[in-house]
């Protein structure tokens, strides 16, 4: 009996309700944040936090959107891309406009524009379904990126259509543009995504949330027990867009520096986060992390094992590196349908009934 | 009977005015004519049963009650007002509740959750207080938390609180899908065939539930059941429908001995 | 009339051709998506595939040549035959069969009766799978492809039109591979109509798309249906890689094709073949036409790829299931 | 009127065991046989497992993540684990599930004729055995032409049956057919399965919760708690099981008691306490 | 050992064009190596990395490799360049984008670091607008070209310069852009049918390029009017569309074919000894020659840094400053048996781009060879330098950066 419920009972429903109901999961979630906050600012190097934890934070947060969208709304958008489009230029015309702003503030406007242009392209949802609408979200995706890429006003008219980061400090140090320190970088990031991921768990675990999943179940039903669709579907994607806009302007920011509309946030953007999505587990806030770490983290591993290691020539590793992660999708799939949070959950069920077979 | 007027059950319960009337109801589906001119009413507290043969058209009835199907001709009248143009989830703020023949729960969500989805109508904490939960947000799902509780323990699933409802057999769903119209506190409650794929021994337990909600908390009923026995035992009004049109109402006993209705579907005369 | 006019008829048929070439991609969704609910994201994959495979058999290329080289150090490349174009073809379509097979072994048999999201999920893997594996099989440089289709304007039709437009007008354009498309693709949707609505195993598509576990409660047989299905869209996979990858020479790119299918998809209707067709011929002219009339003129040229998906979602907004698709039924 | 034991038995569960999801742990050893024309029915209340063991043996469980961990399942000696779903239906044995699960998007006509698919018949033959479903349900014939998503529960239940039929079938497993059906529909339905039955010799095992009526039409009756067989035994003596009599049929020693009069009292199954 | 990194990419969609680049810039190296033991002394370490011409993959090659010491790098990616330059520019390393990346970065006065010598963008277009030129006794006023361009920033960095040079020398321009990845351009193409331009320029890359000459080729247009960049003039562009592909042409700073005397010893030490990067089959080819092109010049900078230092294990700072005193001479490239090979030009604290003289190559189908048509010429430095002048003074006001040379 390595994992135990038994002996941890609930007196008030506030404390059942919470995130962790069972002590020893809150005892391991405190341990891992005291780590990010407390060891890993001290460790971390350029290589890491650029090649890894950077991309995967950010991705995360992404996820986490979407997951809103798709995991707990049952609306399957495709539009992402687009969307972290919308989140980076909102940023950069606000740093480059607004000199003064701190990163913070432009971050979080750029959430909100983003949540404004989310519901716009969110209106479709209210008549089209499935895939349908998956299909149609994709339009949102094309044409955000040939507005950003033909519009000059959004590039402030460069040359090259490339967007810049400028330079920003908190307390002192820059944590935008050239000079940046590794661990103040981190910190930022990890701040913003530890603030949104709470804050996606609140939405979820409360009655909104559960607007949302009973919309993603059975509209109909839902609608007749007193859901209105439009409120529930509307605040979906903007909560989410929110969240998207936000990855968007780190991923720029933050991550790469200078970005290009049509590179950086193309449609394989899109399809990516979704596959974290969903490799991760639909509707749950561990499972967007989970998928995140699994598509950022997979890649850099394999190729350092295969090139690193192995001394493969890289073309064969990168050839390798698909075939593998593709395998390795539908291996997770088959295994469990519902993403790895739920083989987690399900190992936790087994190690419960540990060494008892059920 | 009229408005005003009231009447006592045989076990001496007060029915009082009318909660909600169907006038001259008609709902076609292209061809098929799900619904002819039908009217009948429903009275404060009392249990109404809608019965008749398979696609008479009785969970056509339901869902127009509950606004999902809109009907080419007639009229619904719901506390005295006639109702206008209005979408589902805007009458079910009006108070009533209904359960699904097949079973409509949300099949990626606990019980526990699934009765909450009730209470859906009687909360509403905006998004940037829930987004920081401490508080009214919480305090607000502690007050439903317990409506809930009372509705389960009510209804003794206790012990399937945290089961996600797809893996429950098909007569606890059913007994859940209650709990979550029951959660609602309607002041009609809609059920559609409560009792069908249960043996004897639940079809007691339901009817209990649905006896004790009637009389507990005074709500209106109205339900459709196959069962005649459960009809029969527990309603106080019965309308009978064959190929959309009504053939009968009244108490069970005058039911019961209608021809009509023997011929329609009973088959044979009940004892 | 004035050559403007013809020209912008011109673009109108250009318009037909190019939706044509998108119902080609468009089919085989289609008919997988109908034949079993699943969206298959690896169908512009699996073009890009067999159109790998056709030119690697039809040049004797050595399967997984890079590979082999570098492990064993050997320096093999070419088997040194070349195979006639038709007997390429065919033993492609073997291939794609056996592609068929291999999906349904490893991949859909452990998949039944899960949600339409998951299988969509697992198609995207397979995606990914493909890419990588045919480029190891085949490499990934760019390769002519020639099975022997014309190219290029099509002269009689050019000639024989111009005429109309007196003599600032060339006469109509029209590229003979696009006509060859064209009437495979309308021999494609024919016998596929036929199929899928007039033959029992046509019957038992639709029902497996609707529900597994009754599917196989009757005693369907979804993996025989499934091996069916996926190969017939291996089959049309391989007619849309020929088309394209005369186009543009065979290279990975040819896999994005897949998005030019989509609006198509939708417009047409998930579920219906003609659906193809027509929406593809919608999309490709009002493509072509919203380029020539205001794209180009007005807003700097490149707006067929949004244009597309908004012609599309127009659509959608007053039919959800597109022009020809099954109705979404909604009832408790 | 043949009772289980002296004809052969087509049907032979031993003593099986069922896992949902690895975990989940359903059916705990349960034993049962159908004898070639014989009515067996399969009693319980929520939940008891009588759903799962009909899919055990259809061969459906995978589709559902569960599997069978122990015990084995004959069918004529065969052992039906290594026979795919489709294959048993091709050996006569085919399943009504729960709840249903028609083809939405086929008509009611199409539904009915894929339950024919693993015949290879004539169109004349096929159009028979239409005519004759349309006989049993004559509501259906009316709604034919009608998308079956959009048919009442009732006509849904009997696309199901019918749809079985067609496939002409030697062995039916029932899950719960009378759910949902007007009486007099009970009645005849029951009346088709001992006609058939009787008739064309087609073996039943039937899940029911209307235990009144499926005692009186089987031969041989199962009762099935929480995973186990708890009792078995010739429907007629099972009808007069006084524990089956309050339990299962809502008898008092003194007639039916009323709805009414049941009243917030827990009691408890003897042979469970 | 001398760590020079290699940002290659093999896979994805431009995987075509990538390879041969990448070999030949291993091949040159390992050439070094296995013939003269290195350069002066010091063994060279190329160590690859596969971006897959992905940003973000990109980055982590940089991060990857820049620990090892890496000397200099070579993004062989717009996109890449860009975020490498403010990362570059703190971690002290030079960057250098050989005809591509940020075209004001010749302005060395304020990209410290980057380096895009020979020729960058604007000379490729100043270059075909002087070859049009010089073909048509320099008047093209009244003319109309039109530009078919990869809708990015990559296809949009010739459009300013062409304007200007359309004002110039009175010639009109329609602009065609082409969406990504740009398998359909019937539009595009159309349009070029009916509106007859008398030259067609072309800014492509990846399948682009195929479809734009197959496309061409359709229509019937003049392939000798069809002129593209040098990212548009490789081999297997040309090669899907055949014979129709005969007579297009594409600009080029360096030389084409393989009658250099350092082929005769590439295949000598390289790909006879089984030492070459790839199947050593394209040995010769348009982006292998860049590729050797752009091995040879970080050499030339690296040897000019330990002549400086006077130490062989030089850093990548040392070598930053060489590459800013760099010279090419044609003795210089005759030496190392690359004579004409490419331009003479000079790099200067200020000027990071080399003198930008462009040529021009044109295909022979049934030869299936590239030939050189016109020399490296000098292109339209007034013009070129404004704009490099105004770009590159808003970057340094947006990144505050203060004149440092003089
Ligand atoms: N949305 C719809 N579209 C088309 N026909 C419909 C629709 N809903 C119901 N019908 C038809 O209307 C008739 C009545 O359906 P309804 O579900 O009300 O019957 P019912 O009385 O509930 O029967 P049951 O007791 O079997 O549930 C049926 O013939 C059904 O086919
Ligand atoms: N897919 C599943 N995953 C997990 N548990 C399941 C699943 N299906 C059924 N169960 C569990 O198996 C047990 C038996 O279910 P089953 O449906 O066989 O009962 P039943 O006798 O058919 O009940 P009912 O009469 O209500 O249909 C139930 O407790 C249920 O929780
Ligand atoms: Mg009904
Ligand atoms: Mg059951």
């Amino acid at each position: 009996m390595f994992y135990r419920e038994a002996g941890d009972f609930k007196t008030s429903y506030a404390d059942d309700s919470q995130t962790f109901p069972i002590k020893f999961d809150r005892y391991r979630y405190w341990v891992v944040l005291a780590f990010a906050f407390l060891v890993v600012p001290f460790i971390i190097n350029d290589y890491w936090l650029n090649a890894v934890v950077l991309p995967f934070l950010i991705y995360s947060v992404a996820a986490i959107g979407l997951n809103i969208l798709t995991g707990y709304c049952g609306q399957v958008s495709l539009g992402s891309g687009g969307f972290m489009a919308v989140g980076a230029y909102a940023c950069y015309k606000f740093m480059t406009s607004f000199p003064g702003m701190d990163i913070f503030s432009v971050i979080l406007l750029s959430g909100f524009v983003t949540a404004a242009v989310g519901i716009l392209f969110g209106l479709p949802s209210l008549r089209i379904k499935g895939f349908y609408l998956a299909v149609a979200t994709l339009a949102a995706q094309f044409f955000l990126v040939w507005l950003f890429n033909k519009v000059p006003w959004f590039y402030n008219y460069s040359a090259s259509g490339q967007i810049n980061a400028p330079e920003r400090t908190v307390f002192g140090y820059a944590v935008t543009g050239a000079e940046t320190q590794a661990w103040a970088v981190y910190l930022v990031a990890l701040v913003i995504v530890v603030l949104l991921a709470v804050i996606a768990r609140n939405l979820t675990r409360g009655s909104l949330g559960r607007k949302w999943m009973a919309i993603r179940d059975m509209d109909i039903a839902a609608e007749i027990i007193g859901v209105n669709p439009m409120t529930a579907k509307l605040s979906a994607f903007a909560i989410s867009s929110f969240y998207v806009g936000i990855s968007g302007a780190m991923f720029f920011v933050l991550y790469l520096g200078a970005v290009e509309v049509g590179e950086a946030f193309g449609i394989g953007k899109s399809f990516i986060i979704l596959f974290m999505v969903i490799i991760g587990g639909l509707g749950s806030i561990f499972g967007s992390f989970a998928g995140a770490a699994f598509m950022v983290l997979m890649p850099v591993l394999l190729k350092n094992v295969m090139v690193g290691q192995l001394g493969w020539a890289t073309d064969l590793a990168a050839h390798f590196e698909f075939v593998i992660v593709g395998g390795l999708i539908i291996v997770f799939l088959i295994l469990e349908p519902h993403g790895l949070a739920q083989l987690w959950r399900l190992a936790k069920e087994k190690l419960r009934l540990w060494p008892f077979p059920h | 009977m009229t408005m005003a007027e009231t009447y006592q059950t045989p076990d001496g319960r007060t029915i009082g005015g009318q909660v909600m009337e169907m006038k001259n109801i008609t709902l076609r589906f292209g061809g098929v004519k799900a619904i002819t001119d039908i009217s009948f009413d429903i009275r404060e507290g009392e249990i109404r049963a809608i019965i008749g043969p398979n696609g008479a058209g009785k969970s056509s009835m339901l869902n127009v009650m509950n606004g999902f199907y809109h009907p080419q001709e007639g009229e619904v009248w719901f506390h005295g007002k006639k109702r206008g143009p209005m979408k589902p989830h805007q009458i079910a703020k009006q108070g009533i509740a209904r359960t699904f023949q097949n079973i409509a729960l949300f099949s990626g969500m606990s019980t526990l959750d699934n009765i909450m989805t009730g209470r859906l109508t009687h909360m509403n904490t905006g998004i940037l207080k829930q987004a920081m939960w401490w508080g009214p947000a919480e305090k607000e799902e502690t007050e439903n938390r317990e409506v809930v509780e009372k509705v389960i323990d009510f209804l003794e699933i206790q012990t399937i609180r945290k089961t996600p409802v797809g893996r429950l057999p098909y007569g606890l769903q059913k007994r859940v899908e209650l709990g979550r119209a029951l959660a609602a506190e309607p002041k009609l409650l809609l059920l559609d065939e409560p009792m069908a794929g249960m043996n004897v021994e639940e079809k007691e337990d339901m009817s209990r539930f649905i006896l004790d909600v009637n009389d507990e908390f005074g709500t209106t009923i109205a339900l459709i059941e196959h069962d005649m026995g459960v009809v029969m035992d527990i309603a106080d009004r019965v309308v009978v429908m064959d190929y959309g049109k009504k053939i009968g109402d009244g108490s069970p006993d005058e039911v019961r001995n209608n021809q009509d209705v023997i011929d329609a579907y009973l088959g044979v005369a009940h004892d | 009339m004035s050559a403007g006019f013809y020209y912008g008829m011109e673009v109108f048929l250009n318009g037909l051709m190019t939706g044509v070439l998108y119902s080609l991609v468009a089919l085989g969704f289609v008919l997988i998506f109908k034949s079993s609910g699943i969206f298959n994201y690896a169908q512009g994959v699996m073009a890009l595939f067999a159109a790998l495979t056709l030119v690697g058999l039809q040049d004797g290329q050595v399967p997984f040549a890079h590979l082999i080289n570098s492990i064993f150090g050997t320096q093999v490349h070419h088997f040194g035959w070349h195979l006639p174009a038709l007997l390429a073809i065919l033993l492609t379509a073997g291939v794609m069969v056996i592609l068929a097979i291999v999906v349904e072994r490893y991949i859909l048999r452990h998949l039944v009766n899960q949600p339409d999201i998951i299988l969509f999920m697992a198609t995207i893997g397979l995606a990914y799978f493909m890419e990588g594996f045919g480029d190891l099989m085949w490499g990934s440089e760019i390769k002519k492809l020639d099975v022997g289709i014309p190219q290029g304007g099509n002269l009689w039709i050019e000639e024989s039109t111009a005429f109309l437009g007196g003599d600032d007008f060339y006469g109509f354009y029209l590229d003979s591979l696009d006509i060859v498309a064209a009437v495979f693709a309308g021999l494609l949707v024919l016998s596929l109509v036929l199929f899928s609505q007039y033959t029992k195993t046509g019957r038992a598509l639709r029902a497996v798309a609707d529900d597994h576990q009754a599917a196989l409660s009757v005693g369907i047989s979804l993996r025989f249906i499934w091996v069916v299905v996926w190969s017939i869209a291996g089959f049309i996979a391989l007619v849309a890689g020929i088309m394209w990858g005369s186009k543009s020479g065979v290279q990975f790119s040819l896999s994005l094709i897949a998005l030019k299918a989509l609006p198509v998809l939708m417009l047409g209707g998930f579920t219906s073949i003609p659906g193809a067709i027509v929406g593809g011929l919608i999309i490709g002219v009002g493509e072509k036409m919203f380029e020539f009339l205001i794209g180009a003129p007005f807003l700097g040229g490149a707006t067929e790829n949004w244009f597309a998906y908004m012609l599309a979602l127009v659509f959608l907004v007053f039919r959800p299931q597109g022009l020809f698709g099954d109705k979404i039924i909604e009832r408790v | 009127m043949l009772d289980a034991g002296k004809t052969e038995t087509l049907l032979e569960v031993n003593n099986i065991e069922v896992i949902y999801n690895h975990v989940i742990l359903v059916l705990k050893g349960v034993s049962l046989s159908v004898p070639k024309g014989g009515i067996t029915a399969l009693l319980g209340g929520n939940g008891a497992g009588k759903t799962t063991t009909l899919k055990a043996i259809s061969n459906l469980l995978h589709s559902e993540r569960g599997e069978v961990t122990k015990g084995s399942i004959l069918y004529r000696d065969d052992p039906v684990a290594d026979l795919s779903p489709a294959e048993l239906v091709r050996r006569g044995v085919i399943q009504v599930m729960e709840g249903r699960h028609c083809f939405e998007h086929l008509t009611v006509e199409e539904n009915l004729l894929t339950g024919s698919y693993t015949r290879n018949i004539s169109r004349a033959q096929l159009a028979q055995d239409l005519d004759l479903v349309y006989t049993y349900f004559p509501r259906l014939k009316e709604r034919r032409k009608s998308q079956a998503g959009y048919t009442s529960g009732g006509e849904q239940q009997m696309v199901a049956i019918g749809r079985a039929l067609m496939s002409k079938p030697e062995t039916v497993l029932l899950d719960e057919p009378s759910m949902g059906l007007a009486p007099q529909l009970v009645e005849e339905i029951f009346g088709i399965v001992k006609s058939l039955n009787e008739q064309e010799g087609v073996s039943f095992l039937l899940a029911e919760q209307n235990t009144n009526v499926a005692l009186r039409f089987a031969h041989y009756g199962y009762i099935l708690e929480s995973g186990r067989v708890v009792m078995d035994g010739p429907a007629a003596e099972l009808r007069e099981n006084p524990d089956v009599k309050e339990f299962y049929l809502g008898m008092s020693d003194d007639g039916r008691k009323s709805f009414r009069d049941v009243r917030s009292y827990r009691r408890r199954k003897r042979w469970l306490s | 050992d001398l760590v020079v990194p290699s940002l290659s990419y093999r896979t994805g969609p431009y995987a075509a064009g990538g390879i041969p680049f990448a070999d030949g810039y291993a091949d040159y190296l390992t050439l070094l190596n296995e013939r003269d033991g290195g350069v002066g002394g010091e063994m060279i370490k190329v160590t690859e990395c596969e971006t897959g011409y992905n940003t973000e993959k990109g980055v982590e090659c940089y991060e990857a490799t820049k620990g090892e010491g890496a000397l200099v790098y070579e993004p062989l990616s717009t996109g890449i360049t860009y975020q490498l330059i403010p990362k570059a520019t703190a971690d002290d390393i030079p960057v250098h984008t050989l005809g591509y990346g940020r075209t004001s970065a010749k302005n060395g006065d304020v990209f410290s670091h980057v380096f895009n010598y020979p020729a960058n963008y604007w000379d490729g277009a100043s270059g075909m607008v002087n070859y049009l030129l010089e073909t048509n006794n320099d008047d093209i006023s009244g003319k109309t070209i039109a530009l078919v361009y990869h809708n990015s920033a990559f296809g949009k960095e010739p459009i300013r310069t062409l304007e200007e040079l359309g004002k110039k020398h009175g010639f009109k321009l329609t602009l065609l852009p082409v969406d990504h990845p740009g398998q359909e351009q019937k539009s595009q193409w159309l349009q070029i049918r009916r509106e007859k331009p008398d030259y067609v320029l072309m800014w492509g890359w990846g399948v682009m390029n195929q479809v734009a000459i197959q496309e061409a080729a359709n229509v019937r247009f003049p392939m000798e009017n069809f002129i593209g960049i040098w990212w548009s003039g490789a081999e297997h562009d040309v090669l899907p569309a055949g014979e129709a592909a005969n007579g297009y042409k594409a600009v080029t700073f360096h030389g084409v074919g393989s009658d250099f005397p350092v082929y005769d010893d590439i295949k000598k030490h390289v790909v006879d000894a089984g030492k070459a990067a790839g199947s050593g089959d394209n040995v010769g080819s348009v982006l292998y020659n860049r590729g050797l092109y752009a091995a040879m010049l970080a050499v030339e900078a690296i040897k000019d840094a330990q002549a400086a230092t006077g130490k062989s294990d030089i850093t990548a700072g040392d070598l930053r400053d060489a590459m800013e005193g760099l010279e090419i001479t044609e003795a210089r490239m005759e030496s190392l048996g690359l004579g004409g090979f490419g331009p003479e030009f000079k790099v200067t604290c200020e000027n990071h781009g080399g003198d930008g003289l462009v040529g021009v190559a044109q295909w022979d189908a049934s030869a299936k060879t590239w030939s050189l048509i016109s020399d490296f010429k000098p292109t339209d430095a007034e013009v070129i330098d404004a704009l490099i002048k105004e770009d590159s003074e808003a970057y340094a006001k947006e990144n505050n950066i203060e004149s440092r040379c003089n």
